[in-house]
């Protein structure tokens, strides 16, 4: 008990620490693989650390809301990252909420984020507000069907037992787990406002989505903001991560030393995650807006393509 | 059987239906009215002819009824309003006299058919009758919606009429009371039919029923 | 219980003398009052049927459970009708519409159809019942032309046509029923006399009797209302006074009916005929959907509601046609709901075109808005005659569909369909009616609003409860219809 | 006294102030009685409700029905009234909702013109919904039924003089008798020849699956009809929207569950079984409806008739629920069905409590800017505090995120999508995931919606005169909205409460409960078993609270908490037209360019001015609505062309009607001839 909640402590501070380094270690990645020299791997602390201490501008128009929101939003990032059993399932919180409450979690988040992003009364605010909640509507659906997939593998929507079960040794390859994970992939590329569906680095007003809507923020909302968004990141790869590259995950019986192995490698496989997700996004050009719903649209095919054949296939 | 006297009211009410041809024939008002009185004449005889061998002397009385009104007395007043209205007096058909008289034949074999079929059990004498006397009603019925002009439509009616007069006399010992019937409510029809001829006479130039039809309740 | 007077002889003789007596009496107050009472009078004395012992069926009289329903609906409405009329017309001579010496005749000629349609239903025999319904069918001839427009006129003369047609084949079916009986029943009146009749049946010509309903159906038919037979019902309540409408819709297509339902009897006691069911079945259904469709373009307010009656007429066939318990006490349910609600809402039909001076639908408009109590009065009705709770005709038309439907599915679809497009259309023109910004006159209404109260208080009270007795008595006729 | 009879003297009681408000409507303090009275009234009734259910769940989940016959209604079957487990849970759905619209209505209501118009129909509807909750035979349910609908069609034609309100009246109405006459049918099948119209007898007689087939489709047309299901939903955008807002609030938020009653009562009750595909059409049905539903409602501006479409959604919802029960219950599976149906049950009572909250805000605005038109506002969060606030709350919840109610709801539906593998049936395998994920777009683009209209009409800055110069509404509204704000996050929060409330009713129908939740630590649901998936509602709400807290808390204590007010930066442009905002059909647009130019033919057309003129470019959309396309509109064209055609024969001569006489003549006497 009272070590499942150390187990549970370490994870969601664990979470938030190396939140913002995952963003530096893409953004040194992309910038070496675009030959650049790039930033330093701990300038998005930095970068954290000064907008929380400068002051914030806020728009006459703003509302309580308005500023309610970057707490709301990282708030429930975090809570929903902290449930994902990055290096051990036997976290002590686990069963509070199952991957579709995780999911809905980060919806509350993308929800209150989109509102924020309509308060000011700004066209960008509202473009940005509008294309994320399509996107969302896309990506919502396949991201709940892979959640099938894995569920339905693992007898189970509690992440603990399924990252458990799929750790196990009687899972085998399966083609739903495959399509699942590009699903799950494309999914995790559209909400973080990744390539190509967002570019994270742009201001050019017709590409973005995700900034359009924060464009008001500054100071220390900023600051959340930007942190929720790498707590995201983190989320989804160690969902991944966890998921798909499941071994080396310690177990709620488990020693500590196996904890701390466990943590070892979680750092590894999302250093391995950074890598190839930066690798991507510097091979491959942003899409425009309206070809995105093709782009979720055959993430949705997938997902529900990899239910469908483990619905059929159970009673085979 | 009495082989005489059926013969001859088969040959009366044969008689009956061969007027109501010749009456769908007539294209002239007045020979129509004629021919009318013809079929009311034939009906009395026929309907006499009952009385005798029905031994039933209330028919007499339905006899002397159709030919003193039917006859004479309605055929002569109708005469007189389409002198008296200027009606045109000839009579506008629907459909050819061929056509009609066409469909008349086959409106004969029709009752045939159904009367000398179905009545199995009635004596042949009233078989006999009520076919003749089915197709002189459906023979007035044709009349009636293949003229156009009132006065031959009323004369259709009283055709019509003519054949149920007909059907009650030749049922056997039918009470008096359809006999009473029949001629009060001819009369009353003629009286108001001779009502609203006057009153169509009042509003419209002609008793041409379609001129009529200007005046429905909704405008088309 | 003995009563010092047969019923019998005052249901038929106060309206006869009361003729008689109006013919010759001036004054147009006292007369609709003297109209009034003796309808008034006519319908105490069908009350007592209800309480005396059944008098012996004699050959020409006859009082059974089937006509003592119809003989007290026909002698209410008749008596309502009447009060209402006396408001009525006193408007219509106000507005110089009808003169004193119509009036005279209009009271009289009143009083005669209610003799006529009285005799219909205590008769006995066939061919005084088509001596009656004939008469009946004059009468109201001469009321739906009495304002000598020339729409009244055309309608008029367009319902004799059609009438002295239908009467003329229903006397071919009359002599056709007694050339099947006269082999059995012998000569002379017994094979006229529906008590002999009845339980003679089975030995009577089945083919004959198959001729002789065919022309009784389409004879009588006519008068009911039937489609194709119907051409002369919308003309007819839309030309004639709206009193009329009402006793025309309420009444008189229910004493044909009645002609219809006894010689029904007659063709179900022979086994060997043609079943008359499939036969009604069918003419009430191409009623109900001809009525329903015409619903929609009509733009004549009683003329709308004629063809409802058209449809109610259908609905009512239908029913009887499909037979059974259940039908058949559907069948008669709606037959006095539909009387006693289409004549209510002719009652509020007619004051509505007295204020508005017209009875075109597209004036009338708003009415619950100028006119509350009237305006709501016609919702209440015409929800009613819709087929909506909690109003009588909603439980009969449930008890209808229900039954039908397991033992005819196409049927009872069919028969839906055509309750749902009456529906619409007598909807939509209700919206128009009843709601949006009012047009025309607002000037306020004096109308005598009691008999409507009673007939929607009536038929409120029908569709939540049924008193046992009337039910009892409703099951008993509708095993009597087979 | 037992329930049934408080409830039926409730109801009548509640159309007893209905007639007699007819006499004091106009007066000033008429309608705060009424409305006082009505609310004091269906609370009582929703206490006998409670009552009841919690007694059973005491008492090993078995409600004691309790019965009543009144020898009135159908002659030989007179009325019977019952509350059951079913009943009474739908009394409380009925009885609450009502009760709080009522209270709101003290302070809403005064904005009417013409209360009599209102105040007669008003506490009548009610009774009438819960007389067709407690009915136990045909036709005492299908009377209180329809006269359900028709006071509803009186309320919704309080406005009249719009000819919008009037034809919107006339589509709901005339939808209503199609529904009715479905149901006749239906209980004409149940009822068997012999008329055998009391629930009682229709449970006791088995039907084959053939005709209890037929029966749940027509009960699918006649109770779906009125609930509003794809596609015959038409006439509920239109007719909750030309209502007075309280009563949309009844209408969308307790009327159509009256109708869903209408259907478990039929499907699981009276019907013994049903072929295996009827659970596939209604999995398909409820589908369909919940992503039409919501597409049709991203297309609309008009705030109230959004939040009809969104009505259709949920209906989907809860039929998907209701049609894996049925799918479970099918195969034995009841545990499952057990959970299926409480999901139902439990979305059938968050959906009356987040729909009434919606409306009722609507219906704030509209006093507040005069208009529905989601175009016209903005900026109300500024103007309104309160309402906004707790709008926002039941934006979240229709939303189905967590810590709200609709969120437990759906996810429960969620879970028993994921037990559906076990069942034997290849076509429901096939169907299920697939209506888990329409289930997952739905929520999707519920949230999307909800985005759209709290953006659109609370935030941002105003788009008219009256948005800039909105008043925040009574205390009556506030105090009443905020109860069921507040229901909406307890029911979030503590769902096991409500789940354990609810197995008395999925023992009565489905012979099977959840388990127990009480007996969970921490207050967790766990509709399975623990190791197969759970929920903490209050641990997530608290968690999220204290790491927000918390946040700011560090950040303000160590880092900064200056603020400065300063123009919008917006890249630089100057904040001027509000119209520059993005409003409801800008933010739709990339939704309706995905989905709509397919399902709803959306066209954009932009008119550039002439070179050299100054006039400004008109951008305009225009959508057309598939369904009433497809078939209503076709089936009204028929309708005319068929009176068109028949309306020749009024006008024919004397001599042709004679003809027609004479045809009908000869016909019957050829049938004749030809008769063996």
């Amino acid at each position: 008990m009272i070590f499942n909640l150390l187990v549970q402590g370490l994870q969601m501070m664990l979470v938030v620490a190396i939140a913002p380094l995952l963003v530096g270690v893409i953004h040194k990645m992309r910038a070496r693989l675009l030959r650049k020299q790039g930033a330093p791997l701990l300038q998005p602390y930095r970068d954290l650390l000064r907008l929380m201490k400068k002051e914030v501008v806020l728009a006459h128009n703003a509302s309580w809301l308005f500023r309610a929101v970057p707490y709301m939003v990282f708030a429930a990032t975090w809570v929903a990252a902290a449930l994902i059993p990055t290096f051990a399932t036997g976290l002590q919180f686990s069963w509070s909420a199952d991957l579709i409450a995780i999911v809905a979690l980060l919806g509350s988040a993308r929800f209150f984020m989109a509102l924020a992003g309509m308060d000011v009364g700004t066209s960008f605010g509202g473009i940005g507000s509008s294309r994320e909640m399509m996107i969302a509507a896309l990506a919502e659906p396949a991201m709940m069907l892979t959640v099938f997939s894995l569920a339905l593998l693992a007898g189970s929507t509690q992440l603990s037992t399924v990252t458990h079960y799929l750790a196990g040794s009687n899972v085998g390859l399966r083609v739903s787990l495959g399509m699942a994970l590009v699903a799950l992939v494309i999914v995790a590329l559209a909400e973080n406002a990744r390539i190509p569906v967002d570019n994270p680095s742009t201001h050019l007003e017709l590409t973005m989505v995700h900034e359009a809507m924060v464009l008001e923020y500054s100071g220390r909302h900023l600051a959340m903001i930007e942190l929720a968004s790498a707590l995201k990141l983190v989320l989804y790869l160690s969902l991944i991560v966890s998921l798909f590259i499941p071994f080396g995950v310690a177990g709620p019986g488990d020693t500590i030393a196996a904890h701390l192995l466990a943590v070892v490698y979680y750092l590894i496989k999302m250093l391995g995650g950074a890598l190839a997700l930066a690798t991507f996004e510097v091979s491959i050009a942003k899409m425009r807006v309206f070809r995105i719903p093709d782009l979720l649209g055959a993430a949705l095919m997938l997902s529900l393509l990899g239910t469908l054949l483990l619905f059929v296939s159970r009673s085979l | 059987m009495n082989t005489l006297s059926f013969d001859v009211a088969h040959m009366l009410a044969g008689g009956m239906l061969l007027v109501s041809f010749m009456m769908i024939y007539q294209t002239r008002l007045y020979a129509l009215l004629n021919v009318f009185a013809l079929h009311a004449m034939v009906l009395a005889l026929s309907v006499a002819w009952q009385a005798s061998i029905q031994h039933a002397p209330h028919l007499y009385v339905t006899a002397g009824i159709a030919l003193f009104f039917k006859a004479i007395l309605i055929p002569g007043a109708l005469h007189k309003i389409v002198q008296r209205m200027g009606i045109h007096r000839q009579v506008e058909q629907v459909v050819g006299t061929g056509a009609t008289m066409l469909a008349g034949m086959g409106l004969v074999a029709l009752s045939s058919v159904l009367m000398l079929n179905l009545t199995a059990t009635a004596s042949a004498f009233a078989r006999e009758d009520m076919a003749f006397a089915l197709s002189v009603v459906l023979l007035g019925l044709l009349m009636m919606i293949s003229r156009r002009n009132a006065v031959s439509q009323v004369v259709g009616f009283m055709s019509l009429e003519n054949g149920l007069i007909l059907a009650a006399a030749g049922a056997q010992g039918m009470p008096l009371v359809v006999e009473i019937s029949v001629a009060f409510s001819v009369l009353v029809a003629f009286i108001v039919i001779g009502v609203f001829l006057f009153r169509i006479r009042e509003r419209f130039d002609s008793v041409d029923l379609s001129v009529m039809d200007d005046y429905r309740g909704e405008k088309r | 219980m003995s009563l010092p007077f047969n019923p019998v002889d005052l249901i038929l003789g106060i309206p006869a003398i009361t003729a008689l007596v109006l013919f010759v009496l001036p004054g147009y107050r006292l007369t609709s009052w003297l109209n009034v009472a003796a309808s008034l009078v006519t319908f105490l004395a069908a009350m007592t049927l209800f309480f005396i012992d059944r008098p012996v069926p004699t050959n020409y009289f006859l009082v059974d459970e089937l006509n003592i329903v119809f003989i007290v609906l026909n002698t209410f409405v008749g008596f309502t009708a009447a009060y209402f009329s006396a408001s009525y017309i006193a408007h219509e001579l106000e507005i110089g519409r009808l003169t004193p010496v119509y009036l005279r005749f209009y009271h009289a000629m009143y009083q005669t159809m209610m003799f006529g349609m009285n005799l219909v239903l205590v008769t006995n025999n066939i061919g005084l019942m088509w001596v009656a319904i004939e008469l009946a069918t004059l009468s109201t001839v001469l009321m739906v032309g009495i304002y000598r427009t020339p729409e009244a006129l055309e309608a008029a003369w367009k319902y004799f046509i059609l009438g002295s047609v239908g009467i003329a084949l229903a006397l071919f079916g009359t002599i056709l029923v007694y050339l099947a009986a006269e082999p059995v029943l012998g000569e002379g009146q017994a094979a006229m006399v529906f008590t002999r009749l009845l339980p003679n049946a089975a030995e009577f010509d089945p083919k004959i009797l198959n001729l002789a309903f065919v022309f009784l159906l389409l004879g009588y038919g006519t008068k009911v209302g039937l489609v194709p037979l119907h051409a002369w019902l919308p003309d007819a309540h839309a030309e004639g006074p709206t009193p009329i409408s009402a006793v025309l819709s309420g009444l008189l297509l229910n004493v044909a009916l009645y002609a219809v339902l006894r010689f029904k009897m007659l063709m179900t006691a022979n086994a060997d005929t043609l079943a008359p069911g499939p036969l009604m079945v069918v003419m009430g259904l191409v009623s109900l959907l001809f009525a329903a469709i015409m619903l929609y373009r009509r733009r004549d307010i009683k003329r709308l509601f004629a063809y409802s009656s058209i449809e109610h007429m259908g609905i009512i066939v239908f029913a009887f046609g499909m037979g059974g318990p259940l039908a058949n006490f559907a069948g008669l349910l709606h037959m006095v709901m539909h009387s006693l609600t289409k004549s209510a809402i002719f009652f509020s039909v007619g004051h509505i075109a007295q204020i508005k001076g017209s009875q075109k639908t597209a004036e009338i408009r708003g009415l619950t808005h100028s006119h509350p109590v009237l305006g709501w009065a016609l919702v209440i009705g015409v929800l009613a005659i819709a087929g909506l709770p909690p109003f009588g005709v909603f439980m009969s038309e449930f008890l209808v569909v229900s039954s039908t439907f397991q033992r005819a599915p196409a049927l009872a679809l069919l028969f839906v369909t055509g309750l749902l497009l009456a529906f619409g259309a007598l909807l939509m023109r209700l919206t128009g009616f009843a709601f949006g910004e009012p047009t025309g006159s607002t000037k306020p209404a004096h109308a005598s609003l009691v008999p409507l109260y009673i007939h929607m208080g009536l038929v409120l009270l029908a569709g939540i409860y049924l008193p046992g007795p009337m039910v009892a008595w409703f099951q008993a006729v509708a095993k009597l219809l087979g | 006294m037992s329930a049934v009879d408080l409830v039926l003297t409730g109801a009548l009681l509640l159309m007893a102030l209905g007639l007699s408000s007819i006499l004091f409507a106009a007066r000033p303090m008429g309608s705060t009685i009424v409305y006082a009275s009505a609310g004091v009234l269906s609370a009582l009734v929703a206490l006998v409700g409670l009552a009841t259910l919690v007694a059973g769940a005491g008492a090993g989940m078995n409600v004691g029905a309790s019965t009543l016959w009144l020898p009135i209604g159908l002659p030989w079957i007179g009325a019977h009234f019952r509350v059951d487990a079913l009943a009474a849970f739908f009394v409380i759905v009925v009885g609450f909702g009502s009760s709080i619209i009522s209270f709101y209505s003290i302070g809403y209501g005064r904005h009417e013109h013409e209360p009599w118009r209102v105040l007669p129909f008003y506490p009548s509807f009610i009774g009438a919904m819960l007389l067709v909750v407690i009915a136990d035979d045909a036709f005492s349910f299908l009377l209180s039924w329809e006269v359900m609908s028709l006071l509803s069609w009186a309320l919704v034609l309080t406005h009249h003089r719009e000819s919008a309100v009037r034809s919107s009246g006339l589509v709901y109405l005339i939808m209503a008798a199609f529904g009715t006459m479905s149901l006749i049918l239906a209980f004409g099948l149940l009822a068997g020849p012999l008329g055998a119209y009391d629930f009682q007898s229709m449970r006791a007689s088995g039907q084959t699956p053939l005709v209890g087939s037929v029966v749940v489709i027509l009960m699918l047309l006649g109770a779906g009809s009125k609930a509003g299901i794809v596609p015959l939903h038409i006439w509920l955008p239109l007719a909750h929207p030309a209502a007075p807002s309280h009563v949309s609030a009844m209408m969308s938020g307790i009327m159509t569950k009256v109708a869903i009653y209408g259907f478990i009562r039929v499907t699981f009750d009276l019907l013994g079984g049903t072929s295996w595909w009827m659970s596939e059409i209604v999995l398909a049905v409820g589908a369909v409806t919940a992503v039409m539903g919501v597409l049709y409602a991203l297309m609309q501006h008009d705030l109230k008739r959004l939040l009809a479409y969104h009505t259709v959604e949920n209906i989907g919802i809860i039929f998907i629920g209701l049609g894996l029960a049925m799918a479970f219950r099918h195969y034995d599976m009841n545990a499952a069905a057990a959970l299926a149906m409480v999901a139902a049950l439990f979305h059938i009572f968050n959906h009356s409590v987040f729909k009434n909250l919606l409306f009722l805000g609507a219906g704030a605005v509209q006093t507040a800017t005069g208009s529905r038109d989601m175009e016209k506002m903005g900026g109300l969060i500024h103007r309104m505090p309160v309402t906004s606030l707790l709008f926002l709350v039941a934006s979240v919840a229709i939303s189905a995120l967590p810590p709200f109610n609709g969120f437990v709801s759906e996810w429960l539906t969620f879970q028993a999508i994921l037990l559906s593998p076990d069942l034997p049936d290849w076509g429901l395998k096939i169907l299920t995931p697939g209506v888990g994920g329409m289930l997952a777009l739905a929520a999707a683009l519920a949230a999307a919606c909800f985005v759209k209209v709290y953006g659109v009409v609370f935030l941002g800055r105003a788009r008219s005169e009256v948005a800039k110069t909105a008043r925040e509404v009574d205390r009556w509204s506030l105090a009443t909205m905020s109860v069921l704000a507040l229901v909406c996050l307890l029911a979030g929060v503590f769902p096991g409460v409500i789940i354990d409330t609810l197995s008395p009713v999925s023992h009565a129908l489905v012979q099977a409960t959840m388990p127990v939740q009480s007996a969970d630590p921490w207050m967790t649901i766990t509709p399975v078993a623990s190791g197969r998936s759970s929920y903490n509602g209050v641990l997530v709400l608290l968690f999220v609270t204290m790491s927000g807290f918390f946040a700011a808390w560090v950040i303000h204590r160590f880092a900064s908490r200056s603020l400065r007010r300063a123009p919008a930066w917006d890249c630089g442009f100057e904040l001027d037209d509000p119209s520059t905002q993005y409003g409801a059909a800008s933010f739709a647009q990339p939704i309706r360019r995905t989905f709509g130019t397919k399902i709803f033919s959306a066209r954009e057309s932009v008119t550039m001015p002439p070179p050299g003129s100054t006039a400004p470019a008109k951008f305009s959309v225009s959508l057309r609505d598939p369904v009433w396309d497809g078939f209503f509109a076709r089936v009204s064209g028929a309708v005319t062309w068929l009176a068109d055609k028949a309306n020749r024969l009024q006008f024919l001569t004397i001599r042709q009607y004679l003809s027609v006489v004479f045809a009908a003549l000869v016909l019957l006497l050829l049938v004749l001839t030809l008769w063996k």
